[in-house]
């Protein structure tokens, strides 16, 4: 997809817990219908950065500013509902639910129906579930989960709780997607799947996606745009190719992976 | 190896919400509200309505009431009690000072509403304050009930500790009179309790199965990620502390008036509360059935142990004796079933219901 | 007319509200009634037949077992065209040559994967691309291309045309062109006709009375014949309804769902159920385990007492009946067998046990014998047989004679032909007979016995005769060996390639607490390899009572790191063994087994890995 | 008309002491909390039990020097039981069955400290056993004089004489904890259970260590209530007093604890008498409590000491 006007702007957002400083005066913009991956080693802010994107941590200082709205201050729920969704990177499914229902949560900013029509099971209720049914199934039958409705997401091995997840976060037909360590602790396959996901979702559905590894190789042959943090600062920002040839960069990664 | 499975196959999603998806269990559950409507009243003595259905059904609503905050929704809750006086005398203050078209199952409905508002006041907390320390706001629900209303003698008709409730109460839109049967008889309260018992069963059925129960199970299973995939949170908690306490306020209204058929504040003091915890965790957390197990075995138990104990002893100890020792079982049975199946007697049932179905595969 | 359109008609006719294709997809089985059907093949036929579709055209349908899928055969058939089914998992120089060997010109491909399988392989006379499922295929441009969705609209569903081609449709024009399997000779392209399909689908339904009221599931890949004929065949000519499951890894769980009451399965289908089941028993040792075998003991008594004609003791009988109910009812209830009214296995050799195990809990098991050649059903077991030697006796109206040990048979479900090569078709016909190229013979009660292929019998140096059918099938006998290829012909003693079943041998290595990496080290293991001679010496033994198999016993054998796989080529979509390739493939190893090296290295083509393989002496 | 500061005072003092009482139960909440998560129901029914069987031995004529230390060691081996038959089965599961596992033992012991001694109401005199000079030479007894007065305001000697037991025995526990080794590991299991087994504490002696020291102070506690409102059922009821006061304080906090009860006991106090006027409606004190715990709670949903926890995803 081609990148267009800019769908997020980061600007100078820091982000302190007591006296840890978390993000420093972090800037940069997510073009429209783009991948976008935040790399960085370990502790690098990255999930912070998601976290105020989401609006889970309110930062200190800077905005975030999502389709021309300033959600610095936002609840979750209210970004939610501008398009934003998000997969959690130790996953955060409800771990009391089976698959079905876990993915069916995320068309919960669908549901028009009160809740007396659903304790009573008539009319608009009735239809939505069937909807939303439909909607949720478009998605299983996307990520393969066919042979997994009805189990409970406990039983489940981590690769497939992940792609549950993702697909809680698919049926709510985002705008943006930020997927938080999608990869991490998975096998070659499992990554390659995953990877695949992402461009056929961003193809597909032209979702902009935001996600955040911290394995440089896998993200580079599937990102438009990379931004890379380092100790909660920006030390890289642009096409894949220029972060290979970016001296800090390489500087910062020769310092955690070897 | 009663389970038939083969060839239930869903050809669109309505069928897929079934209530009763194995034809079995449709049949069971309707072959059993038959008989429940159809021969109860008939075969049961008196004692055993008065003594056992109608309390086992008053009880199991507000147990059911608090399975729905504290099982489902995750809001420990120590109020139960206090929720239940509400809906009593409310109900009671409705009967009295309301003209003559008012009828008991609307007056149920209205108290059950006003107790939910009521809820609502004490779960506000519930947006700051999690996890144990949200203990402190439903206890203060309790204590204000009782303080309430013994404060204000007004609501219990200016009576000295209780009021007998008056039978016309119990005259649904004049059936009484007009084909000239008791409707203050058991037979009449426990068809009464019974069908408002299980259309609020059947309606926290369908909530829980619909988008709404969903967001209450989230909201407990983790309320950040609830709030970030967009479920409101708030919102939520406050519906589920309506709900819960109209459950628990028709409960108490029931238990008044079909049960004791005396209102009273003693009725309902701290270690209620404590009983319809223990109905609810016995009978398993987050299921709707549980809570109605859960009542059986608590109300029962003692009910058995002292029986047995006079059965077997006759009467070598004094019933303190034996009461204690029924305490002491229970103490135990509740540890020993925390640690051999959290989930309750819901549990339980699953899991044999698993191996009827699996077998003879071991899982 | 026996034509594919005139049953489709007659069946719309008669039963147009009973439900004809139904598919899982999206969670629920959608259903089209019989009127339905004819509708959509209507719809779909007026579009082909615009798009130059036409008599003899052949059509290829590539994707998995899907209505629409059914549906394009149907409006193929109603235009007269030749449809060839294309194995959904099939890609590259595969596909090619399939393609190739049938010159396909029009293609219906189900999604995205199957469109750029297609687009991949060069120089095949495709003229047009057909797909159904629109996803993914925003950015393709190629004019070849056309999506059906888009292009149904607007069409009017008219049985008049349907009626009108039925005019000119010919119970002996081609309905489709299979490929034979290839497992001895070389893979040839097979002409069958309407008339032979349904004929002998018809002579099967009569037999069994299938009627509209059963049902089956679609589950073969639909290059198989047997697919062709016991699912779309089976279904246009008796009206049942035919069920598709959602995806591979679900049949077990569909089947569950639909519960058939008419089940065609290739060996390894009930092999995998037995294995299955037995490994899901094994894997806990609880009360009920032991329940299960002494319910087991008490149906195989019965079961071997009728194999041998005699009545058991009428405790053994009640024994029986108390087991069935207490234990397979349910267990047929969970792999989805309890409506099963009719279960058929073909194709290759089914292991005795396992038809033993099926029959004995309750199941009406019946091996059938054909051959691509024969509309994949030549002969059929009647259920009275109660052992797996003979497979039955011919269908009716076909005939079956044995030429200096080779089977022949004619009937109305003889081939047309092989596409395109009349001396490969006088090569396997002679005077309105077909040979099958397998060896057998007659017994006195007119039942087939297959001996096996003749290109792979032959003699031992030694000169003793040797079947390496029957011993493979000795081997697959065991739940725990999977895949036996046994090579000896011209050689000085017959050896034995096997390979492990995953699933069951590690529960089995894990209650003996064996240490093991992966199936390849699990496979090489010292004890797996000793349990696998110990079942060898108790086949050797049990050939050596048989002077005339006593030379066959088997002297040396070796696990392979992995099993036989059909991406490798080596075994057919149908899972059965393409002896010569894996002989060519695995040439080494069989040197290296008939030399007396203890071990043997090599490099496996499939993951580049290098393997050491012990080899064992029985 | 002028306000009545002697009043005042007297008012708030008393108030403390009554707070003093309520730290003591709730020490032996938090200490539970902290070492193991539980919210530890069974403590009001402990105090029973620990409080009843030091009187029944000494109805039994035992004497007071004696039927201390048994009394104590009933609870220690208490301790050991509860850990080994309650705590070790239900460890790793979730908090709430585990607050319900003290419920259910509340019970038990209840109907069992009822069932080896009667249900009867006791009175408690400890002006039987103690006659300590320490506090007045004046009267030889402490408690049957009941105020002495210092500037002309009354205190009761009795809270007092509370007032400096609880002080004695926080100052013994801040001691236990900040010096002593167990004390050490003990904090540290607090901290993280994990850690702490990595290390090599062995958590289910800590457990045990806890449940016992618990009941001694249950004893104590026990005893202290038990002379102002008899020993019985009441006594479990003082749990659900001292509730409000830890969930103040912060579940995790001794100095919470404290801080709490003093809270709790004046604004009880305040709020009887002047509230309770104000209104015209006696008896709020038994809600009042909780309405101001919730006040604290809402500004400071951890409480005053407790850690604040930043959510993580």
């Amino acid at each position: 997809m081609a990148a267009g006007n800019p769908i997020l702007q980061i600007d100078n957002i820091t982000l302190a817990f007591g006296g840890v400083t978390a993000l420093n005066g972090i800037s940069f913009d997510v073009a429209e219908g783009e991948i976008c991956a935040v790399i960085g080693p370990n502790g690098a802010g990255k999930s912070s950065m998601l976290n105020v994107i989401s609006g889970v941590y309110v930062p200190q200082t800077g905005r975030v500013v999502f389709r021309e709205q300033d959600c610095t201050r936002k609840r979750p729920r209210q970004i939610a509902q501008l398009g934003m969704a998000r997969t959690f990177q130790n996953i955060a499914l409800f771990q009391g639910m089976t698959v079905l229902e876990n993915i069916l949560t995320g068309r919960c900013m669908k549901i028009r129906s009160t809740w007396i029509e659903q304790g009573l099971n008539i009319g608009r209720a009735r239809r939505e579930e069937v909807e939303n049914r439909r909607a949720v199934e478009e998605v299983i039958e996307f990520l393969h989960l066919q042979g997994i409705r009805k189990t409970p997401v406990g039983k489940l091995p981590y690769g497939l709780q992940k792609r549950v997840e993702l697909a809680r976060a698919l049926v709510a037909e985002p705008i943006m997607l930020l997927q938080d360590e999608p990869m991490t602790g998975m096998n070659l396959e499992e990554k390659k799947d995953m990877s695949c996901f992402a461009l056929e979702i961003n193809r597909e559905f032209g979702t902009t996606i935001v996600l955040i590894e911290h394995d440089m190789s896998v993200v580079m042959d599937i990102s438009d745009h990379v931004v890379v943090l380092d100790y909660g600062a920006k030390i890289g920002d642009g096409t894949p190719d220029e972060i290979k040839n970016n001296r800090d960069v390489i500087d910062a990664y020769l310092g955690v992976t070897h | 190896m009663i389970y038939r499975e083969t060839g239930t196959f869903i050809t669109s999603y309505i069928e897929d919400r079934k209530l009763f998806p194995i034809p079995f269990d449709k049949w069971a559950m309707a072959l059993f509200m038959l008989f429940m409507v159809f021969v109860i009243p008939f075969i049961a003595s008196d004692y055993w309505l008065a003594a056992h259905l109608i309390p086992i059904l008053a009880y199991g609503t507000a147990a059911l009431g608090l399975n729905l905050l504290t099982g489902m929704t995750g809001q420990l809750s120590l109020g139960t009690a206090g929720f239940m006086c509400f809906g009593a005398f409310f109900t009671f203050n409705i009967m009295l000072r309301s003209p003559e078209w008012m009828n008991l199952p609307l007056a149920l409905m209205l108290a059950g509403t006003v107790t939910g508002v009521i809820g609502i006041i004490f779960g506000l907390p519930s947006i700051r304050i999690k996890g144990f320390y949200l203990l402190v706001s439903t206890l203060a629900a309790q204590y204000f009930a009782l303080w309430f209303f013994r404060s204000y003698p007004y609501f219990l008709n200016y009576a000295t500790a209780t009021v007998t409730l008056p039978d016309h109460h119990f005259d649904l839109f004049g059936i009484g009179e007009t084909f000239d049967v008791d409707m203050a008889s058991f037979e009449a309260k426990y068809l009464l309790s019974l069908g408002i018992v299980t259309a609020l069963a059947l309606f926290a059925k369908n909530l829980m199965r619909s988008a709404t129960g969903r967001n209450f199970m989230a909201v407990r299973d983790m309320d950040i990620a609830a709030s970030v995939i967009g479920i409101p949170v708030i919102r939520t908690k406050m519906l589920a502390f309506f709900v819960s306490c109209f459950y628990c306020g028709v409960g108490g209204a029931l238990f008044c008036y079909a049960y004791l058929q005396v209102l009273g504040i003693r009725t309902f003091e701290m270690n209620r509360s404590f009983e319809i915890l223990f109905m609810v965790i016995i009978g398993g957390l987050g299921s709707i059935a549980g809570s109605f197990y859960g009542t059986i075995l608590v109300y029962e138990f003692p009910i058995l142990f002292s029986w047995a104990g006079d059965y077997i002893f006759k009467g070598a100890f004094d019933t303190a004796v034996v009461d204690n020792v029924a305490k002491i079982m229970y103490g135990i049975l509740i540890i020993a079933l925390l640690i051999r199946e959290p989930g309750g007697l819901a549990a339980l049932w699953a899991t044999a219901k698993q191996k009827l179905r699996t077998w003879p595969f071991p899982h | 007319m026996d034509t594919f359109l005139a049953l489709l008609l007659e069946q719309a006719r008669k039963n147009s509200d009973l439900p004809a294709l139904r598919t899982k997809r999206m969670g629920i089985w959608d259903t089209l009634t019989w009127a339905q059907t004819r509708d959509k093949v209507s719809v779909l036929a007026q579009l082909l037949s615009q798009q130059g579709v036409g008599v003899g055209t052949s059509f290829g349908v590539f994707g998995p077992n899907h209505t629409d899928m059914y549906l394009a055969y149907l409006a193929v058939h109603s235009l007269g065209g030749v449809v060839i089914p294309i194995d959904s998992n099939t890609f590259g120089e595969e596909l090619r040559r399939q393609v190739q060997s049938t010159d396909v010109e029009h293609i219906l491909a189900f999604e995205q994967q199957h469109v750029d399988a297609l687009l991949e392989c060069e120089q095949t006379c495709v003229k047009r691309i057909f797909y159904i499922n629109r996803r993914g295929m925003e950015n393709y441009a190629q004019p070849e291309l056309m999506s059906l969705p888009e292009n149904l609209e607007g069409i009017e569903a008219s049985t008049a045309f349907l009626e009108q081609m039925d005019g000119q449709r010919d119970s002996g024009e081609i309905a489709t062109i299979l490929l034979t399997s290839g497992t001895g000779r070389s893979e040839r392209p097979v002409e069958l006709s309407h008339g032979a399909l349904i004929a002998t689908a018809r002579s099967i339904a009569q037999r069994e009375t299938i009627t509209k009221k059963d049902g089956l599931l679609a589950y073969l890949p639909l290059s198989a014949s047997s697919d062709f004929l016991f699912s779309y065949s089976l279904t246009m000519v008796t009206g049942c309804a035919m069920n598709c499951p959602e995806s591979d890894d679900t049949v077990l769980e569909n089947m569950q769902e639909i519960g058939p009451t008419i089940l065609f399965g290739p060996p390894y289908v009930y092999k995998y159920i037995y294995t299955h089941a037995s490994n899901r028993i094994e894997s806990a040792r609880t009360l009920d385990t032991k329940i299960y075998k002494a319910a087991l003991r008490a149906v195989m008594t019965v079961a071997s007492h009728r194999a041998e004609g005699r009545r058991g003791s009428f405790v053994d009988w009640l024994l029986f009946m108390f087991a069935r109910i207490t234990t397979f009812s349910p267990f047929c209830n969970i792999y989805g067998l309890s409506r099963l009214r009719l279960a058929l296995t073909g194709g290759d050799a089914i292991a005795p046990d396992v038809f033993n195990f099926f029959r004995a809990i309750g199941i009406d098991l019946r091996e059938t014998y054909g051959q691509v050649e024969g509309c994949a059903c030549v002969t059929m077991q009647s259920s009275e047989d109660w052992n797996s030697d003979s497979v039955g006796v011919p269908l009716d109206g076909t005939e079956v004679r044995i030429e200096n040990g080779e089977i022949w048979f004619r009937g109305p479900g003889q081939m047309k032909g092989i596409h395109k090569n009349l001396e490969a078709t006088a090569e396997s016909t002679k005077d309105g007979w077909v040979r099958t190229h397998d060896a057998g013979h007659l017994d006195d009660q007119g039942r087939l016995h297959v001996h096996g292929q003749i290109s792979r019998m032959g003699k031992l140096n030694g000169g003793g005769a040797f079947a390496p059918d029957m011993l493979e099938t000795h081997l697959r006998s065991s739940e725990y060996i999977k895949q036996a290829i046994v090579i000896g012909a011209g050689r000085e003693y017959p050896v034995a390639i096997v390979t492990v079943d995953g699933t069951i041998t590690r529960t089995w290595a894990d209650r003996r607490s064996l240490r093991y990496t992966g199936y390849a080290d699990l496979s090489a293991h010292a004890s797996v390899q000793e349990m696998v001679r110990e079942y060898l010496q108790k086949i050797n033994e049990f050939l050596a009572e048989n002077p005339e198999t006593a030379s066959m016993q088997l002297r040396r054998f070796a696990i392979l790191n992995r099993e036989f796989m059909a991406s490798a080529g080596e075994v057919t979509p149908t899972r059965k063994l393409r002896c010569h390739e894996v002989a060519e493939k695995h040439r080494g190893l069989i040197d290296a087994l008939y030399s007396d090296a203890l071990e043997y290295t090599y490099t496996d083509p499939v993951d580049e890995e290098s393997y050491t393989l012990p080899l064992g002496n029985v | 008309m002028d306000f009545d500061w002697v009043f005042f005072i007297e008012i708030f003092v008393g108030g403390l002491m009554s707070g003093i009482m309520y730290s003591l139960v709730a020490i032996g909440f938090v200490l539970i909390y902290k070492s193991s998560g539980i919210f530890n129901f069974a403590q009001g029914t402990m105090l029973l039990f620990a409080a009843l069987t030091f009187v029944k031995l000494t109805e039994g004529g035992v004497s007071f020097w004696v039927a201390l230390p048994v009394s104590m060691g009933t609870m220690v081996v208490f301790g050991i039981l509860v850990e080994r038959f309650m705590m070790r089965p239900l460890a790793n599961q979730s908090l709430l069955s585990l607050f319900m596992a003290t419920v259910g033992l509340a019970i038990l012991i209840e109907g069992f400290s009822q069932y080896m001694w009667d249900s009867a109401i006791h009175g408690l005199q400890l002006a039987n056993f103690l006659d300590l000079a320490l506090l007045d030479p004046v009267n030889m007894t402490i408690f049957v004089v009941d105020y002495v007065e210092w500037l002309d305001i009354l205190i009761s000697k009795f809270d007092i004489f509370a007032t400096i037991v609880a002080g004695t025995m926080i100052l013994i526990l801040a001691v236990f904890f900040q010096k002593t080794r167990t004390g050490m590991s003990l904090r540290a299991v607090s901290d993280d259970h994990l850690a702490a087994m990595a290390v090599g504490i062995p958590l289910s002696r800590v457990w045990a260590l806890v449940w016992a020291v618990t009941g001694i102070i249950a004893l104590i506690a026990g005893l202290l209530w038990a002379e102002r409102v008899s020993v019985s059922f009441t006594l479990v009821e003082a749990v659900l007093k001292a509730l409000p006061v830890i969930l103040i304080g912060g579940l995790t906090s001794i100095p919470g604890a404290i801080v709490g009860g003093l809270i709790i006991g004046v604004g009880e106090k305040m709020g009887e008498i002047y509230l309770g006027d104000l209104i015209g409606v006696q008896g709020i004190e038994t809600w009042f409590s909780y309405f101001i715990a919730l006040v604290f709670l809402l500004f400071r949903p951890s409480g005053l000491f407790g850690l604040k926890i930043i959510e993580r995803v």
